[in-house]
């Protein structure tokens, strides 16, 4: 990499981390930057990718892109007010799609998947798992059932049924600490990364 | 026109959608690929309108001189830059050797990976602040984030080197992600799942339309 | 010389040293390559070397893909006998095929062991026959041919009628409740912590004379949790609406940033006060997801909102919103469906919508008891789901542990009806 | 001095230094790396300095959070400049990716498919690297593609970095020879689906468009059945789980993974069934992977840094709650 480029990446690396100090210019100036040159990327690339790559080089191929287009077009009569309000025909289209799309979906690889997963035979094929297996089958069932009556809004959590209801949170408190646990792994590596940007390949400090 | 139209372009679109699932026969087998081809055109189009509101607000901003008007004009010179050289580069613009992949490689790239990274800090700050063993759900979220930290650092092998193999800390960690851990996200997935279903039922029988607005 | 038979070393071995099983196969295969000498009366194949010679797959059977648009073909077969896990002869298998009687292609390379493939690239109106060649490192057997099949399009997934008649049923019990709350039924729901809440923030925001910050996840209309955060929003516009607070809302998306204004305008309607909303309210800034973080990062530490909602789809940048957030000291109120993310934001804002209770939440706080009956309809869903947990994992394990057939057959019942998908 | 003259004053000294960092460089001197004893000296600051917030916090002065932000900047960074020799355990799955190369006779073709894009390469560029330089150093024929677009230039840097190795620059490694980069397809799981009977019709021509037919190290190969290993290195969709269910199940293929630690979970159900030969999760098995390819690079590099986060993150963990309880209790007595 050349020096002006090394340069530039370090000054914007600095300048996104000079935020956790206080705002300041220096921030405003790559945020500035930043947001241009994203929406840019994004023009360029949904022009490209989107626009030309799915659309204009198959225009002639495909006649149902058309109907793509023609939401596209609808979407844009936007720019002109006195028709604006025909741009909820292509919205209407998009949410109707999407709510079609993702009922059926979810319904069958979660609802569906999830539950067949969670019918089975808790001490094991043959009555033959070991101990931990057994252990794990039975917290697994317990859990899931108490979690999904934390989830219940028929009913007010009391007695038996709050009880249940509390046991459930107390799974999905687990999860969401084990979710937390393994993403800060994750998270601390890209840290490191960035550090190891500034003083390996522009510094040079460390090998 | 403004209200019904959409409501029943919503309701017939939905239903098509979901009667699509148990039609193997053509055209219904391809209206899940074509929707993501749509809505990628739409995308395309739609941006022009994010694009153009963003352009508008900044030039107000320049134009009027209002405070920090600099930032707004920087933003607009580098949205024209890269969308210029992105456009003029042609269809193979991300080629290796272009201007649009100098400007993604040494601008995009190092501010969005900083961005990315500036989590690590908020990581530590939460975990400071906030990660308190307030009462019993809070504690086991804690305990559980703690046990699975240390279960998967070489640090929590060697603290616990000395138990027996299947119950040092890497175990425990690996026991809580796959059972207590599997019990919450089933819990969790079909809860979603009914929420989702629901929503998409009022969408569709419309009764849900506050995305489409007023009159 | 000795009778012998091929085995899966390459060599031959005697028969007095092969288990019953072997000496099946051994049989067959001599009685086989008996009739192939017979057939073949001019070829002058030694009988040791027929013995040798590799052994084609055999039952080999191609059968139209049920319930598809006539895009599939599903081939199985028996493995070639020299095809053995220890020391066997076979390398691999080629899938021949013929087109409307054409001439054969290779279609398909599989490894040795493979005893099933889909042909997906075959159009329903042309026959297709196929025909299996098993190849060992020197020598290579080819299978009998199937007869010509064309595949079939069909009108319905038989398949997926369990799965049709499950959502058809939360469906219509949440039309039910739905239909029930109009007719005037009063429904129970319980409180959903948090809901209660908007009201005082957004009250809050008014008093101190600050902004409230909407954030509806980054991701675009096409998901369904942000369509359940533009449904919160419109209640939440209507309140501030009604204080006359500031309200902005910088967005990833600009088609969100549309149905947004839409929204946002119907709740200044609604609100008698058309003359109040303004465009700028909902801005877009940039799909990139951490560009639209540095901007929004940028404006809370500027703007200082007295409360900040983040309720849609979010991903690595929950917790850095909702830290930012805090540290302007703002109220927050959160919502995801994205479980990595629920921690970050149980940990940083002060309300936190769980999962479901996001959708949950656009039901209730759409102020229409109709609305209601959705909720009624999902917890059927749950019941369902629950009673099915229960019965099935007791009928197993009971029906597993004393070998009880009735048991046994509840439980591949039930897992059979959910498993079509 | 008010406070904007002291945030000058020092902005003004930190890019000084930068700058005299940066002549250093450009001068040629080499990189810093502290002795032993420094090393130790650095190690007990970063705890006491942990000792001193929690004492503050017990004292209910919660330190503020730019104290946080500066502490974690240091403590990470520091680590970096050491090198304190970790007992390096050498966890299954990472074992079984390794021990499925060792199998492989020299000649070998292995599939690396690049399947992420730059954010996520500080965890998966050392694992691409140590595959590599194992690739070559045992004279294996390497062919590299990518599902997703920035995959291709990831595995160019890493390319780049291992051949200019010294153990594998005097093998004179040939590019279509030795090793190819089939470069970016479009189409997710589709690609490998079609790879599944021809790679050459998705692959008509190589990164630098090269036809396939002209390449002598792929013009043998027609699909998955010549191929003798693969490795996948992975963060997201497309990635591991498309492999696995298309290659693996479908087309025999022998597959190991490389994965971000976040995506590692979703993985393990694949390793039990033995679709997997085995999984390389996150900065902690890269580095058990360069332990076990010799190729000692950025994760080992990283791993102390890293192992420094874990323990701070946790340690803020358990200050915030002893201050929590203690507070509580004095709370308690009070009233």
């Amino acid at each position: 990499m050349d020096h002006f480029a090394l340069w530039l990446a370090a000054f914007f690396t600095l300048g996104i981390y000079s935020f956790l100090y206080k705002d300041n210019p220096w921030y405003k100036l790559c945020e500035a930057i930043f947001v241009g040159i994203s929406a840019g990327y994004w023009v360029v690339t949904l022009f490209w990718d989107n626009f030309h790559g799915k659309f204009w080089v198959h225009k002639f191929e495909d006649w149902w892109l058309w109907i793509g287009a023609a939401l596209g077009v609808l979407m844009l009569m936007r720019l002109f007010p006195k028709i604006g309000w025909i741009s909820r025909w292509a919205l209407a289209f998009i949410v109707g799609a999407t709510s079609g799309l993702w009922m059926m979906n979810y319904f069958s690889s979660n609802i569906m998947r999830q539950v067949q997963d969670a019918v089975l035979p808790l001490f094991g094929t043959g009555f033959e798992a070991s101990f931990g297996a057994i252990l794990a089958n039975i917290v697994v069932a317990v859990g899931t059932i108490a979690g999904l009556v934390y989830f219940f809004f028929s009913k007010e959590h009391k007695g038996v049924f709050g009880g249940t209801a509390r046991v459930g949170i107390l799974f999905l408190m687990v999860t969401f600490g084990a979710s937390f646990g393994y993403t800060v792994m994750g998270r601390m590596s890209l840290l490191i990364g960035r550090i190891d940007f500034l003083f390996s390949d522009w510094l040079g400090l460390i090998r | 026109m403004r209200r019904a139209v959409p409501l029943v372009i919503t309701t017939i679109v939905g239903a098509t959608f979901v009667i699509r699932y148990f039609i193997p026969h053509y055209p219904f087998n391809r209206l899940n690929d074509w929707f993501s081809d749509w809505f990628a055109i739409v995308a395309a189009c739609a941006i022009v309108l994010g694009a153009l509101n963003l352009m508008r607000i900044s030039i107000q901003k320049v134009v009027r001189g209002k405070p920090a008007w600099g930032y707004s004009l920087v933003t607009i010179v580098a949205f024209l830059l890269i969308t210029i050289v992105g456009l003029a580069a042609g269809r193979e613009y991300r080629g290796p050797d272009t201007a649009f992949s100098w400007l993604y490689n040494n601008t995009y790239s190092p501010l969005s990976s900083s961005m990315f990274a500036i989590l690590a800090f908020f990581v530590a700050s939460a975990s400071y602040r906030a990660f308190r063993a307030r009462n019993l759900e809070a504690t086991l979220l804690l305990l559980a984030a703690f046990f699975v930290m240390l279960g998967r650092v070489p640090v929590g092998y060697v603290l616990s080197s000395f138990m027996p193999d299947g119950y040092r800390l890497t175990d425990l960690a690996v026991w809580i992600m796959n059972v207590p851990n599997t019990a919450g996200q089933r819990a969790i997935m079909i809860g979603i799942a009914l929420g989702i279903v629901s929503t998409s039922v009022r969408v569709i029988v419309g009764i849900e339309r506050t995305y489409l607005g007023g009159d | 010389m000795p009778l012998t038979c091929p085995t899966a070393s390459g060599g031959s071995r005697s028969i007095r040293n092969l288990k019953p099983l072997q000496f099946i196969v051994c049989a067959l295969l001599v009685v086989g390559s008996l009739g192939q000498v017979n057939a073949q009366s001019d070829s002058t194949i030694l009988f040791d070397s027929a013995m040798n010679a590799l052994a084609p797959v055999t039952s080999l059977l191609a059968a139209d893909h049920k319930y598809d648009n006539g895009e599939r073909i599903d081939l199985s077969w028996i493995p070639s006998i020299d095809d053995q896990p220890v020391n066997g002869k076979i390398t691999g298998y080629g899938v021949y095929r013929l087109t409307n009687a054409g001439n054969p292609a290779l279609i398909a390379d599989l490894p040795s062991g493979s005893s099933t493939f889909s042909d997906d690239n075959v159009e329903p109106g042309s026959d297709y026959s196929y025909y299996i060649v098993a190849r060992s490192a020197y020598e290579s057997a080819v299978s009998v041919r199937t007869a010509p099949l064309s595949p079939q399009r069909e009108w319905l997934n038989l398949n997926r009628g369990f799965l049709f008649l499950i959502a058809a049923l939360i469906s219509a019990a949440v039309i039910y409740f739905v239909q029930s709350a109009k007719r005037g039924k009063k429904l129970f729901v319980r409180k959903i912590s948090g809901l209660e809440a908007i009201d005082d923030a957004v009250g809050r925001a008014t008093e101190m004379g600050r902004p409230v910050l909407f954030i509806p996840g980054i991701h675009d209309m096409d998901d369904v949790q942000t369509l359940a955060a533009l449904t919160i929003l419109g209640r939440v516009s209507r309140t501030i609406a009604d204080y006359d607070t500031k309200i902005f809302m910088p967005v990833a998306r600009s088609l969100v940033m549309t149905a947004a204004r839409e929204t946002i305008k119907a709740s200044y309607q609604a609100a008698g006060r058309p003359d109040a909303y303004s465009d700028d309210m909902v801005s877009y800034v940039t799909d990139e997801q951490f560009g639209y973080v540095a901007a929004v990062d940028g404006l809370m530490v500027r703007e200082k909102p007295a409360t900040v909602f983040l309720l849609g789809s979010f991903f690595a940048e929950s917790l850095i919103l909702a830290e930012t957030g805090n540290s302007v000291g703002a109220i927050q109120i959160a919502g995801t469906a994205r479980p990595a993310q629920l921690p970050f934001f149980i940990a940083a804002c002060d309300f936190t919508l769980i999962g479901e209770e996001l959708f949950a939440a656009s039901a209730y706080l759409a102020g229409e008891p109709r609305q209601l009956g959705s909720l009624k309809g999902q917890d059927v869903g749950k019941a369902v789901a629950m009673v099915v947990i229960v019965v099935g994992a007791l009928a197993a394990t009971l029906g597993e542990a004393w070998d009880i057939s009735f048991m046994q057959n509840i439980y591949h019942w039930l897992s059979s009806v959910f498993s079509s998908n | 001095m008010s406070t904007r003259t002291k945030e000058i004053l020092v902005v003004a000294i930190v890019a000084a230094l930068f700058l005299i960092f940066y002549l250093r460089k450009v001068f040629g001197a080499p990189p810093v790396l502290f002795p032993g004893t420094v090393s130790i000296l650095v190690v007990s600051v970063i705890g006491l300095s942990l000792l001193w917030i929690l004492i503050r916090t017990l004292a209910g002065r919660y330190v503020e959070r730019r104290v946080v932000f500066l502490y974690v900047g240091i403590a990470v960074t520091l680590p970096l400049f050491m090198t304190l020799s970790q007992k390096v355990s050498v966890a299954p799955e990472v074992q079984g990716v390794f021990s499925s190369f060792e199998k492989l006779s020299a000649g070998s073709k292995v599939l690396v498919s690049f399947d992420y894009d730059p954010p996520s390469a500080p965890e998966l560029q050392p694992m691409a690297e140590a595959c590599l330089y194992y690739c070559f150093e045992h004279d294996l024929k390497v062919i590299i593609m990518g599902l997703w677009p920035q995959g291709p230039m990831q595995a160019n840097l890493a390319l780049q970095k291992v051949l200019n190795d010294e153990r594998i620059s005097q093998k004179n490694l040939q590019y279509g020879v030795d090793y190819v980069n089939l470069g970016f397809q479009a189409g997710n799981e589709f690609v490998i689906q079609r790879m599944g009977s021809e790679f050459r019709s998705m692959f008509p021509a190589d990164f630098r468009g090269t036809p396939y037919e002209e390449i002598p190290l792929v013009t043998n190969i027609r699909n998955f059945s010549n191929i003798d290993y693969s490795f996948n290195i992975g963060s997201g969709y497309p990635g591991t789980r498309e492999w696995v269910q298309i290659a693996v199940d479908r087309y025999g293929l022998k597959l190991g993974a490389g994965n971000t630690a976040v995506q590692t979970t979703e993985m393990y159900p694949y390793l039990r069934a033995g679709q997997l030969a085995g999984i390389v999760g996150g900065m902690s098995g890269a580095a058990e992977f360069e332990f076990l390819t010799k190729w000692i690079g950025n994760a080992t590099k990283f791993m102390l840094a890293q192992s420094v986060a874990h323990m701070i993150v946790i340690s803020f963990v358990i200050i915030g709650n002893v201050a929590f309880f203690v507070g509580r209790r004095t709370r308690e007595r009070k009233s």
